[in-house]
């Protein structure tokens, strides 16, 4: 099975040379100057071709995949090189012929399909408005067309999804028909630009099969844009790495894998090799205990949800968005008292509201936010952020106080210095720090993070995942730990718990949760996690072929 | 100027009416000293002003309410009196442009033996706009609406005096009057008096059936009135058609006469009437009018109670400073007598109120209020000017020691909710031709319009006296009195008294413009014409 | 894109130099070198009338309402700019008018954003029945025409400079409520509020540190257009007769009291109005540089 | 259709509270205003007696409560009831609510209608102009242009048109006094110049609040896709842009159409036009509190209903709400 896969992908004819890339430079408008995003980039793709393209926030990756079709976002500009597609010099030619070329020749297919479908318009309306437009087929042709790709592209009911609208269909399937909508033309090349990094694991495997696919039946060249090594892996001939708007090394896939040049390569997938020993569970400090929630009158978020973290440790919430993880962390915290169970803490039932917890109660649990840009007040200096619990709980002004902050500093391993900032002025990895010294600064026994790495780089990611075991083997403090990513998992946890749609699936010791045999649904979603091996996709699929109903949980 | 010259001034004005004939004018311009020639030509700008039919006038008022009515017992200003009490109606008597005193819907009428009756004959075949004839009846009902003790009519109390009206025979009506007044035939042309057709024994004011030159047509209250001329009228009227705007904005009201949009406007802007002077097709009518400007105190409100206050008051004023200043020239200061210079029996008090700060600070000191701190409430709905000559009245005073605060009251409204509420205010007077009538209308205890709330026992004695008085002499030291007592212990400060200054097209003609009321006595669709 | 730099969330040795608060006039004044024409002529515009209404009785050279010279004097000589219908210095009126009505439309709008600004951000924050409450209320004073239930509660308490500040302000302050309302819960729903819920804090504490810092950029643009919708107001009524009153110099009374020489091409009565427009234009100019500031509307 | 249905009905609901509520302050604040109808009209001459029969004939004699009932009752039979006016005479002729109120809201809303005309294509026109060629000369002069005529009082701007197109160019009228049987034209002819005065002043306001409604959805990701597609310029604004800016403009729409029937006082005192805004002055100032009743619930009852068009026109135009999942 394996060979035939490989086989079916190595067959596959690379033409000759459709577009080119030389010395490419972009710059990017900042406080009104002019500063290089894109520093000499050269890139060569074939025709048929996928290149991965990979690298972290602010590398330069979407910038260079968007200057592949001559076109550059409001803030910045190209200032200099070639782009040569199929001859054509995009960068000089009119406005008219890019124009023209777009949609046609050279497709988009963007992050978030719900933001870059138009909210007015049914979804077949907006597949076929390209070829309309440049009136490649009459209108009863073009539906029937992508009523078509949408059958290969294994969307649900095909003939009638294209009647529905964006806010209609659901993140994976709107990806897919982004899909569509790029291959109606039939372009010679089509730029991926991170298609399935907001989806969840489960709906990933779907849209990367799916898409993986037509690329292949329509012999389309591809510029594939993650910053995630082992989707890439799955998709992509070649794989580029950037880094600060420069290639760190070019290689085929598989070479890449096994042997990369470049420390900063291996960096990539660093946090995929953090491990923890997993500790035995004590005595425990917090208990969820049969908990039912809901938001107004509506469905129930929450069904009889028990839950248990032992002192000092770390218990993992895994499950798709959706599943109640976050809410879980609203009913603990007193957001969102629930209808019916207990919170207990310290042998304590809390009082279900959060107005009728006490201000040491409440000092007690701390909470770590996904996104440290709306954690952080961006009006409010490091200091006022981390000064206002140390004078809230504490009572401490003055010397005391700074003492404290600079204590807290240098627990999240940051300089004094930088206490007079404003969040804006702070990288995202030093936010979520100054978060996690907020929390701290309460000196709390737990600490709820809530998806507190997923917005972040891999490599800022292990920082803060060692960071936060470090502070727990120094002040014992726990962690209910919410996340979707199972590496993080892997590496933070003592014990995990899987939910799924509102409900508790499985939960237990770490190794015993992760080593089969697993119960369906947490077999799902571990099998879906992307590995680092290029045949993983075809595997996994043709494993599942042979185990339909495991993959029902996932098209949704 | 020699007797001939003057004779022949008079034919001219014939002539434009159309009363002299070519031969009789040039008999009279040789007569007078001029050359054939130039007498033909005199004769022909003269007929060029002769009146003929046609057209349609529309005139911009500067007053009116959505909640006017065609009832002549409210008329409260000219957005009713000029088109239904001066267009629409006539009343058994009309004063001319000279004061004079004629027959309207009465033919003629006679004193009784001691001027306590009077007997109109009605004219013979006189007609309502419906056709039916003007019987005795109707003037009886047309009276009788403004009397009795349910009427709240504003000439109830010019009536007060009336004791009986029958009728005699067909086409006579017999007053009876508690005393004697000889001026009873001026009373009978006041303007809300009109006669009206009688309908189930009271007066049909709503059908808007008049015996006038007009004929009622759509009326929107507040906003404009329109009338089609009376083919049946007993005099002759010109117009085709009138209208009349109401427009209380001065700005607006000038710009739509310059404009052409209107034909005449009642008080024009006086700041800018020089500007306005220089239009090519605008006349500028400025007559001097019995109308006066006041500033009435309630004598029974403190601090105006005291004599004094009121003195110090009248003496804190600089009434020159005023008329240069606001009216432009445009008025003669007062002297705090309601009394117009050119009624009969008019005096001028002695001592005169001119500006004098030390003589205020007199009176103050007298009346124990050193640091007087009044509030004078204004609009310019008062009068136009009325909040400019406060804030100079504010000035003056100050040298006095006295502290005007000047209110500004807002314009709509300001009649109901001010004037005759606020203990002082602004307010004008439209005149009244005879001493008599002034003083009732305006002074003497319960008089609807006493804005004063002025009740002087020894003045409206006088009052009652001056009526029956027949001698002249004696007739002439009663008024003398009262004016007198007006001019010491009056409520009102007597400003200025005005001129009427209207704008119209050149397009209109007219004869000499009476200024008894405002809009040539009310009359202006009656009497004017297009040239 | 630009935060390349700061990829790594290493500890940085050596600290960068601090945009302290020592340097926030530098930034400010290094915003203010980029701004636009426009904004730099509304900036010094705004600056001026405020110069010339602190500075009112020394600039002017006679006194507010002291009648000095005969009326309608032309200009030039010993009147710079003529003299008004009574004799008054118009020069000098302009410059007290400039005092009396900026005061007043000043002191009306802020008065207007503490009561609507603070009644929004508690809806905002409280939600509830506290919302609905507010949101009905202003409801039903927002269909009430606006310039007429001034006029009628100026002459039910009679038309002060006090009262009139206050009508105009209650009126007013539904349409501040709204807008803070709605920016405010766009706020409310951020984490570092919920931090600051969850750590017990007061709702005023929330109010003033957690929200209004976040929403100031869209409530001072407000302020700026309110401001001048106040002044509009202020001069609307005054022409209708209920606005400040004589002698005090305010300029919607002197477009009015003069307004009549207009339609002979005297430019006198341009003169307030045109301080009222070149104002307000000002103020426009620099909100609007304001907002495409803090918006973040690029190209 | 449901939803829109459901919205339109308990927005309905919540319109007519609102009208209840609104009548209810009105009735309040004239009762508080010093004097009443009654002293209005009789003036100085009023005794006590004839002061308490004109009460009664009015029904002012009895208690502000009573009166407010037997009124809101009548209106909820669709009775307005009947001006205090010209209830000073003796016979009993009075003029129905209605019946003033009626022709002043006709002229009210034809010079409202002429202006909105002409203001809302105008101004969306220049709004998706100014949108498309931003920052080019066209945008910051409409810009400038627009500042300016905000910034400029009403009775300023209507002053100078009056100079410039009545007096030194006499191609307009400044009295826009329109009769009933009037020609059509001539009635457009003498409104002229209020519509134009009103055309600047609201023209300026949507055509700004057009331009950032587009502008902030050009900075969306599917604009951004639209052209990524190739879209032309003028494709992006017509078919990807203004799709999704219907509900913003809508309201600023509703917004200055209701202005233009509510707040439109200034214009016609100084043009001398028969709206609606005069009367309500006018009887305010004369207390004649059941046509101030009647002119509040036209008022409120119009800004209402405008902006419950608008949201219908949200809803309608966003196919989140029209096409629930």
């Amino acid at each position: 099975m394996n060979e035939t896969a490989k086989s079916s992908r190595g067959a596959r004819t690379k033409g000759d040379v459709l577009l080119e890339i030389r010395n490419l430079q972009i710059e990017g408008e900042s406080d009104e100057v002019w500063q290089p995003i894109v520093r000499g980039v050269d890139l060569t793709l074939k025709r048929g071709e996928v290149l991965g393209l990979i690298g972290e926030s602010g590398a330069g990756k979407s910038t260079i995949g968007l200057a592949a079709m001559g076109y550059a976002r409001g803030g910045c500009r190209i200032s200099g090189g070639s782009v040569v597609f199929d001859g054509i010099d995009l960068l000089t030619a009119s406005d008219e012929t890019r124009r023209k070329l777009r949609g046609t020749r050279i497709a988009y297919v963007a992050q978030s399909a719900a933001a870059s479908f138009n909210p007015a318009h049914r979804l077949l309306e907006q597949t076929i408005e390209a070829e309309l437009r440049e009136g490649f087929r009459t209108k009863a042709e073009a539906e029937k067309d992508a009523i078509e790709l949408y059958h290969r592209l294994r969307l649900p009911n095909p003939e009638e999804i294209g009647f529905r609208y964006p806010h209609q269909v659901s993140g994976g399937q709107l990806q897919r028909a982004m899909t569509a909508m790029a291959m109606t033309c039939r372009p010679d090349l089509i730029i991926f630009d991170e298609p399935t990094t907001a989806l969840d694991v489960t709906t990933q495997v779907e849209v990367l099969a799916a898409i993986r696919d037509i690329v292949e039946q329509f012999h389309t060249a591809a510029i594939y844009i993650t910053h995630d090594l082992a989707v890439v892996a799955q998709m992509a001939d070649r794989i580029k790495v950037l880094r600060y708007g420069k290639s760190v090394e070019e290689a085929p896939t598989r070479e890449m894998l096994t042997s990369p040049r470049e420390e900063y390569t291996r960096s990539l997938w660093s946090v995929r090799k953090l491990g923890k020993q997993e500790q035995p569970g004590g005595e425990p400090i917090l208990q969820v205990k049969n908990v039912t929630a809901a938001y107004g009158n509506a469905v129930r978020v929450l069904s009889d949800v028990t839950v248990t973290v032992p002192r000092g440790r770390t218990v993992a919430v895994v499950g798709e968005s959706g599943s109640g993880k976050s809410t879980l962390a609203r009913v603990i915290t007193g957001l969102l008292p629930p209808i019916e169970g207990q919170i207990i803490f310290n042998g304590k039932a809390l009082p279900r509201a959060l107005k009728e917890r006490n201000a040491d109660t409440l000092r007690r649990i701390q909470m770590i936010y996904q996104m440290p840009d709306t954690a952080l007040n961006p009006r409010q200096t490091v200091y006022e952020v981390i000064g206002r619990p140390i004078e809230f709980y504490r009572g401490l002004t003055g010397a005391k106080k700074e003492a404290r902050i600079s204590e807290l500093m240098k627990l999240i391993e940051m300089d004094d210095s930088y206490v007079d900032r404003f969040p804006g002025e702070l990288s995202g990895g030093q936010k979520q720090r100054i978060c996690i010294a907020r929390a701290l600064a309460a000196e709390p026994e737990l600490i709820i993070c809530d998806e507190v790495t997923s917005a972040l780089d891999q490599i800022v990611q292990e920082g803060i995942l060692q960071l936060l075991m470090r502070l727990q083997r120094e002040l014992g403090v726990s962690y209910l730990f919410i996340t979707h990513d199972i590496a993080t998992v892997r590496a933070i946890s003592d014990e995990i718990v899987v939910m799924f749609q509102g409900r508790v699936v499985q939960q237990g010791p770490k190794t015993q949760v992760l080593s089969p045999p697993h119960p369906p649904y947490t077999e799902l979603l571990l099998s879906s996690v992307p590995e680092m091996d290029p045949d993983w996709l075809t595997n996994l699929l043709a494993r599942r072929k042979a185990q339909p109903e495991a993959m029902k949980a996932g098209d949704r | 100027m020699s007797e001939s010259m003057e004779k022949l001034k008079l034919a001219e004005k014939l002539v434009g009416r159309g009363k002299v004939s070519r031969r009789q004018f040039v008999q009279l311009a040789l007569a007078a000293g001029l050359t054939a020639g130039a007498a033909e030509t005199m004769f022909v700008k003269a007929a060029r002003a002769e009146p003929k039919k046609g057209g349609f006038a529309k005139f911009g008022l500067a007053h009116g309410a959505t909640t006017d009515s065609l009832d002549p017992a409210g008329y409260p200003d000219t957005a009713t009196q000029i088109p239904f009490a001066g267009a629409m109606s006539n009343n058994l008597t009309e004063v001319d442009a000279d004061g004079n005193i004629h027959p309207d819907v009465a033919e003629s009428f006679e004193p009784g033996d001691d001027a306590a009756t009077w007997v109109f004959k009605i004219r013979n075949g006189i007609t309502f706009h419906n056709g039916k004839g003007v019987t005795p009846e109707d003037v009886i009902i047309s009276f009788q609406h403004h009397m009795g003790p349910d009427s709240k009519s504003a000439a109830k109390s010019l009536l007060a005096d009336v004791k009986e009206i029958k009728a005699d025979g067909k086409d006579q009506v017999v007053f009876t009057l508690t005393g004697a007044n000889a001026d009873f035939p001026y009373v009978a042309s006041e303007y809300h008096i009109p006669i009206m057709p009688a309908k189930d024994g009271k007066a049909d004011w709503q059908s808007g059936v008049r015996t006038g030159a007009y004929v009622y047509g759509e009326y929107e209250p507040g906003v404009r009135a329109h009338l089609t001329r009376n083919p049946n009228y007993h005099k002759t009227a010109w117009f085709d058609e009138v209208e009349f705007l109401t427009i209380p904005d001065v700005t607006a009201r000038t710009a739509a006469l310059t404009a052409g949009q209107l034909h005449w406007i009642s008080r024009a802007d006086l700041k800018t009437l020089n500007l306005l002077k220089r239009d090519p097709n605008v006349n500028i009518d400025e007559v001097t009018g019995l109308g006066h400007y006041t500033f009435p105190m309630l004598v029974d409100a403190a601090p105006f109670d005291n004599v004094d206050v009121r003195t110090a008051l009248k003496y804190a004023i600089n009434r020159q400073d005023i008329v240069d200043k606001v009216f432009l020239g445009h008025a003669a200061p007062g002297n705090d007598n309601p009394i117009a210079p050119s009624v009969k029996f008019a005096i001028d008090p002695e001592p005169k109120h001119t500006y004098d700060p030390e003589k205020a600070k007199f009176h103050l000191k007298k009346a124990g209020m050193e640091n007087l701190k009044v509030n004078l409430s204004v609009a310019d709905a008062a009068f136009n000017g009325a909040v400019d000559a406060a804030v100079l009245y504010q000035q003056h005073a100050k040298a006095a020691g006295i502290d005007i605060n000047v209110v500004r009251e807002p314009n709509d409204g300001y009649w109901d909710n001010v004037w005759l509420k606020k203990p002082w205010c602004a307010s004008y007077w439209g005149g009244r031709p005879t001493c008599d009538w002034m003083f009732t209308t305006t002074y003497a205890k319960g008089a609807a319009w006493n804005e004063t709330n002025f009740a002087h026992p020894r003045f409206n004695e006088l009052l009652i006296q001056g009526r029956a008085e027949t001698d002249e002499k004696k007739r002439a030291a009663i008024y003398a009195e009262m004016q007198q007592i007006q001019h010491d212990e009056g409520g009102a400060i007597v400003l200025v008294f005005n001129n009427y200054v209207d704008a119209s097209s050149k397009k209109l003609a007219h004869g000499k413009i009476a200024g008894n009321w405002e809009g040539d006595g009310f009359k202006i669709a009656e009497r004017w014409w297009f040239a | 894109m630009t935060e390349s730099a700061h990829t790594s969330d290493r500890p940085v040795a050596a600290a960068q130099p601090l945009p302290g608060r020592r340097s926030r006039r530098a930034r400010v004044w290094r915003v203010l070198r980029k701004a636009p024409p426009t904004a730099w002529f509304g900036l010094i515009v705004i600056g001026l009338y405020l110069f010339v209404a602190v500075g009112a009785p020394w600039l002017a050279p006679y006194p507010e309402s002291e009648l000095v010279g005969g009326a309608f004097e032309p200009w030039g000589g010993q009147f710079l700019l003529g003299t008004d219908q009574l004799g008054r210095d118009m020069l000098s009126r302009l410059i007290y008018g400039a005092r009396n009505t900026v005061g007043i439309a000043f002191l009306t709008t802020m008065l207007s954003f503490l009561l609507g600004g603070g009644l929004g951000l508690m809806a905002a924050i409280s939600g509830g029945w506290l919302d609905q409450v507010l949101g009905r209320a202003v409801d039903v004073l927002m269909s009430i025409p606006q310039l007429i239930f001034a006029l009628v509660l100026l002459s039910i308490l009679g038309s002060s400079i006090v009262n009139l500040i206050v009508v105009i302000a209650v009126l007013d302050s539904t349409r501040v409520f709204r807008l803070s309302r709605s920016v405010a819960q766009g706020v409310v729903v951020m984490d570092y509020v919920e931090a600051a819920r969850l750590r017990g804090e007061k709702l005023p504490w929330i109010m003033r540190r957690e929200i209004l810092p976040n929403i100031m950029p869209p409530l001072v643009a407000e302020f700026g257009l309110r401001f001048c919708f106040v002044f509009l107001t202020i001069s609307a009524l005054s022409f209708l007769g209920l606005g400040i009153k004589p002698p005090t110099a305010d300029w919607g009374s002197m477009v009015r009291d003069n307004a009549a020489l207009i339609t002979y091409g005297d430019v006198t009565p341009l003169l307030p109005a045109g301080a009222i427009a070149l104002l307000t234009v000002a103020v426009n100019f620099v909100v609007d540089w304001f907002l495409h500031k803090t918006s973040g509307l690029r190209e | 259709m449901n939803p829109v249905l459901r919205t339109i009905l308990q927005r309905l609901g919540l319109g007519i509270a609102t009208l209840f509520v609104v009548s209810i302050i009105i009735s309040l604040t004239i009762e508080m205003l010093p004097g009443d109808f009654a002293r209005a009209v009789l003036g100085q001459s009023a005794t006590p007696e004839t002061v308490a029969a004109f009460q009664r004939e009015i029904g002012l004699d009895r208690s502000p409560v009573v009166r407010y009932f037997n009124w809101i009752s009548g209106v909820l039979r669709g009775d307005f009831g009947e001006s205090y006016a010209s209830a000073g005479s003796l016979a009993g002729h009075r003029r129905l609510v209605a019946e003033m109120i009626g022709p002043r809201l006709l002229n009210t809303l034809f010079l409202a209608g002429a202006a909105a005309l002409i203001a809302v294509p105008l101004s969306l026109f220049l709004g998706f102009m100014a949108a498309l060629y931003r920052n080019s000369f066209f945008d910051r002069a409409v810009n400038v242009v627009s500042l300016t005529s905000i910034s400029s009082p009403e009775f300023f701007l209507a002053y100078i048109l009056i100079m410039f197109l009545a007096v030194k160019f006499p191609i307009f009228v400044s009295l826009a006094s329109i009769t009933p049987n009037m020609p059509f034209l001539d009635r457009l002819h003498a409104i002229a110049l209020p519509t134009l005065t009103l055309v600047l002043v609201i023209v300026a306001h949507m055509m700004r609040m057009t331009r950032a409604a587009i502008i902030n959805l050009l900075a969306s990701p599917y604009i951004e896709m639209s052209r990524l597609k190739g879209a032309r310029p003028m494709q992006v604004i017509l078919r990807h842009a203004l799709p999704n800016a219907w509900a913003p403009i809508a309201n600023v729409i509703a917004l200055n159409l209701a202005y233009l029937v509510v707040g439109v006082v200034v214009v016609e005192v100084v043009f001398t036009y028969p709206g609606i805004g005069q009367l309500m002055v006018d009887a305010v100032s004369k207390r004649d509190l059941p046509v101030v009743q009647g002119c509040a619930l036209v008022f409120a009852g119009t800004y209402i209903l405008l902006n419950l068009l608008a949201d219908i026109v949200t809803i309608v135009s966003n196919p989140r709400l029209l096409h629930p999942r």
